[in-house]
């Protein structure tokens, strides 16, 4: 028997942004998919409950974020009746977060959405192209006691683009 | 690029979306003839005026929609910006946000 | 005559800094100049007039308008051809070269061409080089020699170009004085603003008028900066497109050579001023003819003296100001013509030789000839109404002013300054700012539209705002006189050398419509995109016909409003790829990659046909993660089966594993896979790995819209697993070691089945019996994280078993000796589901499936069939696509060979194709027609399995 | 003909004598009968109408356009010709078009530009190889001279073109067609107008049909009792310039097609599209042959002039409307610029987009209707003006004979109710 598994993020290196802004990749989180779910969040938006982010990704359809294997705990309490389901995309998705003051300028580069607060504001989610890549952003700023807000954008995308979506990305944070 | 207002999603470029073409109904495969069902798989109306199509939010959220537009002045019926041109008719029109099924 | 320009005594007025001299090279020669010259005042300042040559003719040519669009000012500066010499800020080091000329701007054998001019009207090519017909190659040759522009370097690094997208309230396209206000009002009104200017520094005219102007330019530049107001210099909004969707490329960018900003503007004004038109008349293209606004540049810009003795034609205030110009600057004026009194300048002659020639003198309409050496034509204006073009506009002529107007734009598309009329410095001023307080309130209305309609966006604050309706107070039209032509003919188009005589010529041989005048002389083609030329020629061709210019209208200018370089528009490039968990043990054992739509997958490690060996002799294992998986669930998923496949699915047991093919509604073949039933309500689909978005979105297609009362849930999870092969005799042996929790003899878990367990410690990981390659195999679905960690544990405890990866190759050579079809390989767009042979799998007693109609009629009648075929010689390995004929005589196709490989296990060539049926019968023997031209003769195998025909091996 | 005859000689004397050459098609008033109207003045149209004068002796003709001539595809297009088709159909077809166009210019008396200087399709995929190879094998069983060559070859024929191996779209091969090449297609729509004309042709613009009147048929969708739709016959048109009687019209329109086609009472298997094309500025010519690049969605060829030509595949929304996008510059310039890293500091002059009217099995429509003396010659797709002069030619002899020449036989109206598709989307995804 080999050695015990170990999970292997699909980005195989995570080379730091340059500049200003921190690229942080968050694969390993729990991801879990949420259909026909009664939760209060609605489409377009997220709120953290306790250590799980509950994104409303698309309508009747949620994604759950949470620590690293912990797919029992994150789907816990979820009142599932009637025709509901849960799937766990930990390994089908790759996550990478995006933090900094010029967070939104970077993304510019690469995404067509209107990133203005007005437009998407702390807590919004959104399924968007960037880089060409379709994926699930999720606006959620660091807030800490005594600062302004830092902006922050998690990426959730199909694993399979891993280095290529941090390249990418990474390659928008040079001008900052 | 065309502003194409997704019902969930609000107004999207065009880009953003995957477009389903004229929108027409299917004979019932069991007791359609061939030229029924022919005429469902190849001939269309082609319009050049309004036309209602259907448009797929394949980077939004995922639902499929319909939506009305004028094929060659590229009005919307209802749509969300003034500057895009008004449709004439729009009061006939249905509305776009409540066109998804 | 001789002339060498002069620099003038340093001035407040310039925009260049005599302290930082730069050198730089002209064709060969070392020159200076200063940061801030333009590549055009850089070498009229050394002295030099002449900056190339015309296309056709040859004929030299210097200063024309100073500008961007200065047609005659076309250069090469290192590897970059066509560069605008007057807007181009020269650097150090630039190597600047004429282009046009050969062999040298000063001797330039082509300017023969001239002394035939008479002969070679617009349109000659059309009327000649006919016959002999196989000398017109030849011909073809020399006329490319013709060809204008610089060279391309084909050495020219793709340089770095960034693009960004925007989202504006509102984007000014222009700076001058109504453009700097209008983005001024529009900020304080609130709006977010970005200003796009053309020219390297914002003013518009205000930059070579009075000190005034020039203040007063520069107030308006603060207060930009301080409300915010996103200002990008030497950039220009290149296109708008539907829903103001604008182009806006950026020539300054600090990190990238340029930047593409595609913004989605709320609402965009218009603002790009006026183009100075030329004057057609005998000789209006000798070097020293110059517009009114060149002259006024030059001197005040650039502290350049344009000439030494000038003939000023005048009819209006630029004109009359560039005489003023021009006598500070000491240049003799030897008349001023004044057009607004009915004088016209008739024509012009020039002399001297190679790079010396240079207007030497001007006739008069009352045919009084002065000697000069300058001439500025001061004759009206052209509004640059591309934008408002692409916004739907049809510019609206005003005889009485002389030029074309906007007529009616889209809400949210507004004009303002010069384009729209006339009027003093305050008029203008106040025009622009309240078009930009009228642009910032139609914009907080879409603003509020926007947020209503977008789920994500903030809540909107109370009601929506009123829509301001335009109640601006026009601008007037100064009266101008119409002066377009003289009494002579001249060029109308300077870089295509195209004359008021040549439009004559084509309008009386009835190419009489602007759109037809266009395509026959060429005119308002060249790279001045008509800027220069459209009104002109359209002046020139209502007066051939004898009607007005407005009878004769106009054409559109189409995007972009300034050629753009293709390494803007392609801009940082965005190529997806996909690699699967494996990807890191395939570079490290040097697999040969092999590109399959984005993803990157390995062909083949080594020799492909061991590959093929090992594993029917031992076991091999291969990544066939791109594999499309869906994940099913819910109670409906049964119906979402039997309508998308053509087969039965109601009655599949928890853990079986069923194979379909899939429809589009025309009965060809769209996909295949298998599908398996994990649990009592959760399946997992897989298709092919091209297949894989499409058929997710054909899913949706029919679960959203045919039956959206059925429950089903779907779900994406290619990737989320690792998809490994293990392939091979020795494979239920080495899946012993490493899964548990599973019970792997063939009665417990037999061909066609699935079970979950735990394979090398990871747990969920799906395996299902399958086999494309026709072995005893097992494709196990590991949860990705641990994708490579399974499929090194298989390496590792496989070892004694003989284990060996292989590719794709070695995949393709397996499923054809087994016989396996490829959709899109060995089925094509017409390739209806009875062509693939499994007529089994067609269910028309179903109620309803995708295409079953269809099929239905397809197998009532004739269709191609996929059979297997061996060529009689089996080392000859007939290429896919080869075609099968009638006989061995006749050149009629029957069929095609749509795969073929050398088979290792067989020791012989071996073929998939497509047949007509009645060639289609087993023993048939067939005549393959080889690439080299060679027959063959062939054989339709009874079995499409080459190998293992009743599945043995694979059930074993 | 009656026109005066083009030359080198012409252009001499008139040079010399400052003479103006004669009007090169007449200013036609419309009469009240003809005994064929055309449709649309575009290539296809025109073509008809000369070879019914001149093979056919069929003159009272008119040939009427709403705007001026040419002023739709055969003005839009990028100007390839070729005919290394996948179908055998196909290549029988477009190689008469080739044989055509290789006399145009003498047989027309106006140099129309037939630049034969190679095609070359790049494959950067196996499967796109598979395809090269299989449109090679059929075409060279039907004597078109058309071959896969490897990468060396195709940088021997265009050395601007990268070849080497680590390239995200790496240049496998290319099929090969010496034959192929480009044309002045404003000078084939000129020659063919004028020739017909000289036959006494009458060409009309500015001439809008509002409607095609019929009589005997089952009615259209919106009134029964108009006469139109199967079973009935054509009895004329109706223009913004008067009505016009006449027993046979012939719809060579594109864009407009199924509009016009309504006007008679027969449905088509058409959406219609845009395709965009888009000129750079010229610089001295370096690319000797047509390039085209399926899996980018790119064909560049570079005019005599020196500016690269540039075309992608059509817009997938369907619309009318022919502005170009920004997306199509960007999508276009990046696709070059992997084949051509070269080129970065081109720049693009001008953008356009014609229409065009695609069919489910990417080939035409033509022929009789259900609708006696109502002919189309429609659904060209993208390939429209390749095919201009043998569907002139063969259209006439439709016309003429009143039955369907063997070489347009596959492309009846009827195959789309009997599902006999012609093959040749398989190789259309971008066929230029």
């Amino acid at each position: 028997m080999a050695d015990a598994p170990v999970f292997q993020s699909p980005i195989t290196n995570p080379t730091p942004a340059k500049g200003s802004l921190t690229l942080t990749d968050e694969s390993e989180l729990t991801k879990v998919s949420v259909r026909g779910a009664h939760i209060a969040v609605s489409f377009g938006t997220c709120e953290q409950r306790g250590d799980v982010l509950v994104v409303g990704s698309r309508p009747d359809e949620w994604t759950l974020l949470g620590p690293a294997d912990a797919v029992a705990a994150v789907v816990s309490g979820l009142d599932l009746s009637g025709f509901a389901s849960t799937t766990d995309i930990t390994h089908s998705r790759l996550m990478i977060r995006l933090t900094g003051d010029d967070a939104a300028r970077a993304m510019e580069k690469a995404c067509g959405i209107d990133l203005s607060d007005a437009m998407t504001p702390n807590g919004a989610a959104v399924g968007a192209s960037v880089a060409k890549v379709t994926c699930d952003v999720v606006r959620d700023d660091v807030v800490s006691d005594g600062r302004e807000a830092v902006r922050s954008y998690r990426f959730l995308a199909d694993r399979s683009f891993g280095q290529y979506f941090w390249d990418a990305l990474r390659d928008c944070t040079a001008e900052f | 690029m065309l502003l194409v207002p997704c019902p969930n999603c609000g107004p999207r470029s065009s880009q953003d979306l995957t477009y389903g073409g004229e929108s027409h109904s299917r004979p019932d495969p069991k007791t359609a003839t061939p030229e029924e069902w022919r005429t469902y798989l190849y001939l269309r109306d082609n319009p050049s005026g309004w036309l209602v199509e259907t448009w797929y939010c394949s980077s939004g959220c995922r639902r499929w929609f319909k939506l009305e537009r004028h094929t060659l002045t590229g009005e919307l019926r209802d749509p969300i910006l003034p500057g895009s041109k008004t449709g004439v008719a729009s009061d006939e029109a249905t509305n776009i946000q409540g066109g998804t099924k | 005559m001789s002339f060498v320009s002069i620099r003038l005594p340093s001035a407040g007025s310039e925009v260049i800094d005599r302290a930082r001299p730069v050198t730089f090279s002209w064709n060969g020669k070392k020159l200076k100049a200063f940061t801030g010259d333009t590549i055009a005042s850089a070498i009229l300042a050394n002295g030099d007039h002449i900056f190339g040559r015309s296309m056709k003719y040859h004929r030299p040519r210097g200063v024309l308008t100073a500008d961007f669009w200065d047609p005659n000012l076309f250069v090469q500066v290192d590897d970059e051809p066509n560069v605008r010499a007057a807007h181009r800020l020269v650097e150090n080091g630039m190597k600047v070269t004429s282009q046009n000329v050969w062999p040298s701007l000063k001797y330039d054998v082509k300017a023969a061409n001239g002394l035939v001019g008479r002969f070679l009207t617009a349109g000659f090519y059309y009327k000649t080089f006919m016959k002999p017909a196989k000398l017109w190659p030849a011909y073809e040759r020399i006329l490319a020699r013709f060809a204008p522009g610089g060279e391309v370097d084909l050495d020219t690094p793709h340089g770095y170009y960034d693009k960004r997208y925007a989202h504006p309230d509102v984007v000014v396209a222009g700076a001058g004085p109504a453009g700097l206000a209008a983005a001024i009002a529009a900020a304080r009104a609130g709006a977010s603003v970005m200003l796009v200017e053309h020219e390297h520094q914002v003013g518009g005219h205000l930059l070579w008028g009075s000190d005034d102007d020039r203040a007063a330019a520069a107030g308006m530049l603060t207060d930009a900066r301080n409300l915010g107001v996103e200002i990008l210099t030497n950039s220009t909004v290149t296109g708008r497109y539907e829903d103001n969707w604008l182009g806006i490329l950026q020539r300054n960018h600090h990190i990238a050579e340029e930047r593409l900003i595609k913004a989605r503007a709320k609402m965009l004004i218009v603002a790009g001023g006026l183009i100075e038109r030329p004057y057609v008349f005998a000789g209006n293209d000798i070097p020293g003819v110059m517009t009114s606004g060149a002259v006024r540049r030059l001197i005040t810009m650039y502290g350049i003296k344009p000439g030494t003795r000038a003939v000023v034609l005048t009819a209006n205030e630029s004109g009359d100001a560039a005489v003023a110009d021009l006598e500070r600057a000491g240049v003799e004026i030897a008349e001023v013509v004044d057009g607004r009194t009915g004088a016209f300048v008739r024509s012009a002659e020039g002399s001297g030789r190679g790079t010396n020639h240079r207007l030497s003198a001007v006739t008069l309409s009352d045919g009084t000839k002065i000697d000069a050496d300058l001439l500025v034509t001061a004759v009206g204006w052209t509004a640059p109404t591309s934008l408002l073009n692409m916004s739907g506009d049809r510019p609206v002529y005003d005889p009485a002013a002389a030029r074309f107007f906007p007529g009616k734009t889209p809400d949210n598309v507004l004009a303002t300054g010069g384009m729209v009329g006339d009027g003093t410095h305050d008029q203008l001023v106040a025009h622009g700012a309240a078009t930009g307080t009228l642009a910032a309130g139609r914009a907080a209305v879409v603003q509020h539209r926007l947020q209503a309609a977008t789920a994500r966006a903030a809540a909107v604050d109370g009601p929506e705002p009123d829509y301001p309706e335009d109640l601006r107070t026009p601008l007037g039209r100064d009266p101008h006189p119409a002066l377009f032509r003289s009494t002579t003919h001249g060029m109308v188009d300077y870089s295509e050398d195209v004359s008021s005589k040549d439009l004559f010529g084509a309008a009386a041989e009835g190419f009489d419509s602007v759109e037809l005048i266009k395509r026959f002389t060429t005119a308002t083609m060249g790279p001045s995109q008509g800027k220069l030329e459209t009104v002109n020629t359209v002046a020139v061709l209502a007066e051939a016909r004898g009607e007005t210019i407005a009878e004769v209208g106009t054409t559109v200018w189409r995007p972009p409003y300034a050629p753009i370089t293709l390494g803007a528009l392609g801009g940082r490039v965005f190529e997806p790829v996909r690699v699967s968990s494996i990807q890191s043990y395939h570079e490290s054992k040097g697999a040969t990659p092999i590109l399959a739509g984005q993803w990157i997958r390995p062909e083949h490690y080594d020799d492909p046909q061991a590959e093929v060996t090992n594993t029917r002799t031992n076991v091999g294992i291969t990544d066939v993660t791109p594999l499309g998986k869906l994940d099913l669930k819910g109670p409906d998923v049964p119906k979402l089966l039997s309508l998308l496949y053509t087969n039965k699915w109601m009655q599949l047991p928890i853990g079986g594993v069923r194979y379909g093919i899939m429809c589009a509604e025309d009965g060809v073949v769209l996909d295949d896979g298998v599908t398996a039933r994990l649990g009592d309500e959760h399946y997992l689909m897989t298709t092919t790995s091209s297949g894989a978005g499409g058929v997710w979105n054909w899913i949706e297609n029919w679960l959203q819209t045919e039956h959206p009362d059925w429950q089903v849930h779907v779900t994406p999870v290619t990737t989320g697993f690792t998809s490994i092969n293990v392939a091979g005799p020795n494979s239920r042996k080495l899946m012993g070691r490493v899964v548990a929790g599973v019970d792997l003899s063939n009665e417990a878990f037999p061909y066609m089945n699935v079970r979950t367990g735990t394979v090398a410690g990871v747990d969920d990981c799906v395996m299902w019996r399958i086999g494309f390659t026709g072995e005893l195999s097992y494709e196990i679905q590991v949860p990705a994280g641990y994708g490579l960690h399974v499929w090194e544990a298989l390496l590792a405890d496989g070892k004694d078993l003989g284990i060996a990866p292989f590719g794709l190759e070695a995949q393709r050579v397996m499923r054809l000796e087994k016989g396996h079809f490829i959709v899109g390989q060995d089925t094509d767009g017409l390739s209806k589901a009875p062509t693939t042979g499994m007529t089994g799998l067609l269910k028309l007693d179903k109620d309803d499936w995708t295409g079953m109609p269809e099929v239905k009629w397809a197998l009532e009648g004739d269709y191609p069939h996929i059979v297997a075929i061996q060529p009689t010689d089996p080392n000859c390995v007939p290429e896919e696509a080869c075609q099968i004929l009638r006989g061995p005589e006749s050149n009629e196709i029957v069929g095609r060979i749509t795969s073929s490989r050398y088979s290792p296990t067989l020791n012989r060539s071996i073929c998939l194709g497509q047949l007509s049926p009645e060639f289609a019968e087993a023993g048939t023997e067939l005549t393959v027609l080889l690439v080299n031209g060679e027959r063959v003769t062939a054989k339709v195998m009874k079995h499409h399995a080459h190998f293992d025909p009743e599945g043995e091996r694979l059930r074993g | 003909m009656a026109n005066a005859k083009y030359s080198a000689a012409g252009l001499f004397i008139r040079g010399a004598r400052k003479k103006t050459w004669p009007r090169v098609w007449r200013e036609a008033e419309p009469k009240k009968a003809y005994d064929v109207v055309i449709v649309g003045g575009g290539v296809h149209g025109l073509a008809t109408a000369y070879y019914l004068a001149s093979n056919h002796g069929i003159t009272n003709v008119a040939v009427v356009d709403k705007a001026y001539l040419g002023s739709g595809g055969s003005g839009r297009n990028t100007a390839i010709v070729r005919s290394n088709y996948l179908t055998p159909e196909g290549v029988a077809f477009y190689d008469r078009s080739l044989d055509l166009y290789n006399t145009m210019s003498t047989d027309l008396n106006l140099n129309v530009m037939f630049s034969e200087r190679g095609h070359m399709t790049l494959a950067h995929t196996d499967s796109a190889l598979r395809t090269m190879n299989w449109r090679a094998e059929v075409n060279k069983l039907q004597g078109i001279d058309s071959s896969v060559i490897g990468p060396q070859e195709v940088k021997r024929e265009a050395p601007s073109l990268d070849v080497s191996a680590n390239t995200r779209y790496p240049i496998l091969g290319a099929l090969y067609h010496p034959p192929g090449g480009t044309i002045r297609h404003d000078a084939v729509v000129w020659a063919y107008a004028r020739a017909a004309d000289s036959y006494g042709v009458d060409l009309i613009q500015k001439c809008e049909v509002l409607d095609i009147t019929c009589e005997g048929g089952e009615g259209s969708e919106s009134d029964s009792a108009d006469g139109k739709g199967a079973g009935g016959k054509v009895t004329g048109v109706k223009t913004n310039l008067g009505d016009i009687s006449a027993p046979i019209v012939v719809n060579c329109t594109a864009g407009w097609a199924s509009t016009i086609s309504d006007m008679a009472g027969v449905k088509l298997p058409i959406t219609t599209h845009p395709l965009q094309a888009a000129v750079t500025e010229p610089v001295k010519t370096f690319l000797p042959t047509v390039v085209v690049s399926g899996s980018l969605h790119v064909y560049v060829s570079q005019t005599d002039r020196g500016e690269l030509v540039f075309g992608a595949s059509v817009d997938p929304v369907a619309t009318y409307d022919m502005r170009g996008t920004l997306a199509f510059t960007e999508e276009l310039a990046g696709h070059v610029l992997e084949l051509m890293p070269g080129i970065s500091k081109m720049r693009l002059l001008r953008q356009w987009a014609g229409l065009c009217d695609m069919t489910p099995d990417y080939s035409p429509v033509m022929g009789h209707t259900q609708v006696g003396g109502y002919l189309v010659d429609v659904g060209w797709g993208t390939y429209g003006f390749k095919a201009g002069p043998v569907s002139g030619e063969q259209m006439a002899e439709a016309i003429a004979t009143e039955s369907m020449p063997e070489l347009i036989a596959p492309f009846t109206l009827s195959r789309f109710t009997e599902g006999t598709l012609v093959g040749e989307k398989g190789a259309a995804a971008v066929g230029h």
